[in-house]
């Protein structure tokens, strides 16, 4: 990648389900992150925007591309992002 | 939601807001080498000592809820003997009674069938996103946070 | 030989020539204060290995089996949290990938039903007057002389 | 019971299922036991009068009046008694 292309901030858009979906009152969250962020630098900016994600934050597990990853996983443009409050089916 | 499904000859997986079939899943598990099924039903229980729950409603991230339900099939697969393996979990409104999850898994013998049946269920509630809402019969709902 | 039969508003137990009716039994488990049922289906296995079954022939002593199937679902109840325990046992030839026991148990949480419905197929296999021949594919006979 | 009530022989008529009924092609055995026998002594004389049931002595169970009783079950007229070889229910 060429220097200006890292240091343009991704762009993602989030989906949300369950309490948080309802409690911001969408499904999908659109936010910029800076290039070469990870997962938890994600969820932490998040909880600074949103006192409702920040209730969860301890608690919600990343989706990245419809599996679970880590909070080091470092994003790429085009992630499809989903934030995992405790599920509880069955 | 439309029903999403995922049937091979070993594992039969499905998503669907209808009434889950415990026949046809039944019919579905036994192979020539099954000896034993275990089939867990999970159900709406109305009463929680003095609460009254009329309904849970369940919602997922589908094709991500889909994905894991494999994963958990495979795994199940990996570590006991099975023939088949099958999780079927309802969306949407489940009415106090109704089942909102079915699994099974058919082995040669009953041990392994027990076991992984249990497994199924335990990593279900920890691993799928899925979620259920509970609606009480004095008008408050909340969503479940934990699996239960 | 009849179907016999004895069911309560919490326990249901048969011993029938006929085949066995898993959606009656699954819809019987459910009670408003059952959360989790696990029902086991003991099935014909054709292979064993290389050794092909063609069917089990089951016979019984009626009323001592009976009355014993009633003795197990008491003593899960009483080890239990459970709501209701099913019994069915088939008669008779069970061709392979048939259905010759079903047996359930359902309660408020998984865990009960679970364990009670292991207990349910352990201890009949070892207590009630219930006997299978296995009839081979090459002709050959033989009943089975322990739990299996 | 006077004494001459209880030197009179018991007269029973024992069950057989499964491989029993089938060796000794019949559904019923009738029997003669000294009163006072007991289920064991019962076992005992059969196994001395029938070779396929001293094959199994070791492993019939004794049903009376449709439960499981011990060998030291000490027989009474009227009794309902069956013999249970391994049972392979299920």
């Amino acid at each position: 990648m060429s220097p200006s292309a890292e240091a343009s901030p991704l762009r993602l858009r989030l989906q949300l389900f369950s309490v948080l979906r309802e409690r911001l009152g969408r499904e999908y969250i659109e936010i910029e992150v800076p290039a070469g962020s990870a997962g938890g630098d994600l969820l932490d900016l998040l909880a600074r925007s949103y006192p409702d994600i920040a209730a969860h934050r301890s608690t919600i597990r990343l989706a990245i591309n419809e599996a679970y990853e880590r909070e080091s996983y470092r994003l790429s443009a085009g992630d499809d992002v989903a934030l995992i409050t405790p599920v509880s089916g069955g | 939601m439309e029903r999403i499904e995922h049937k091979t000859s070993a594992v039969w997986l499905c998503i669907d807001e209808q009434v889950l079939d415990v026949a046809a899943i039944a019919a579905f598990l036994p192979t020539p080498q099954v000896g034993g099924v275990d089939l867990f039903i999970g159900t709406t229980r109305r009463w929680t000592g003095t609460r009254e729950t009329v309904l849970l409603s369940y919602e997922c991230y589908p094709a991500m809820a889909l994905k894991e339900m494999g994963k958990i099939a495979e795994a199940a697969i990996d570590r006991w003997k099975l023939e088949r393996v099958v999780l079927h979990h309802r969306l949407g409104p489940v009415p106090a009674g109704e089942a909102s999850i079915i699994l099974g898994a058919a082995s040669a013998h009953r041990a392994d069938a027990f076991e992984a049946c249990r497994f199924l269920i335990d990593t279900l509630k920890k691993e799928v996103p899925i979620w259920k809402k509970e609606h009480f019969a004095d008008g408050t709902q909340e969503w479940v946070q934990a699996g239960g």
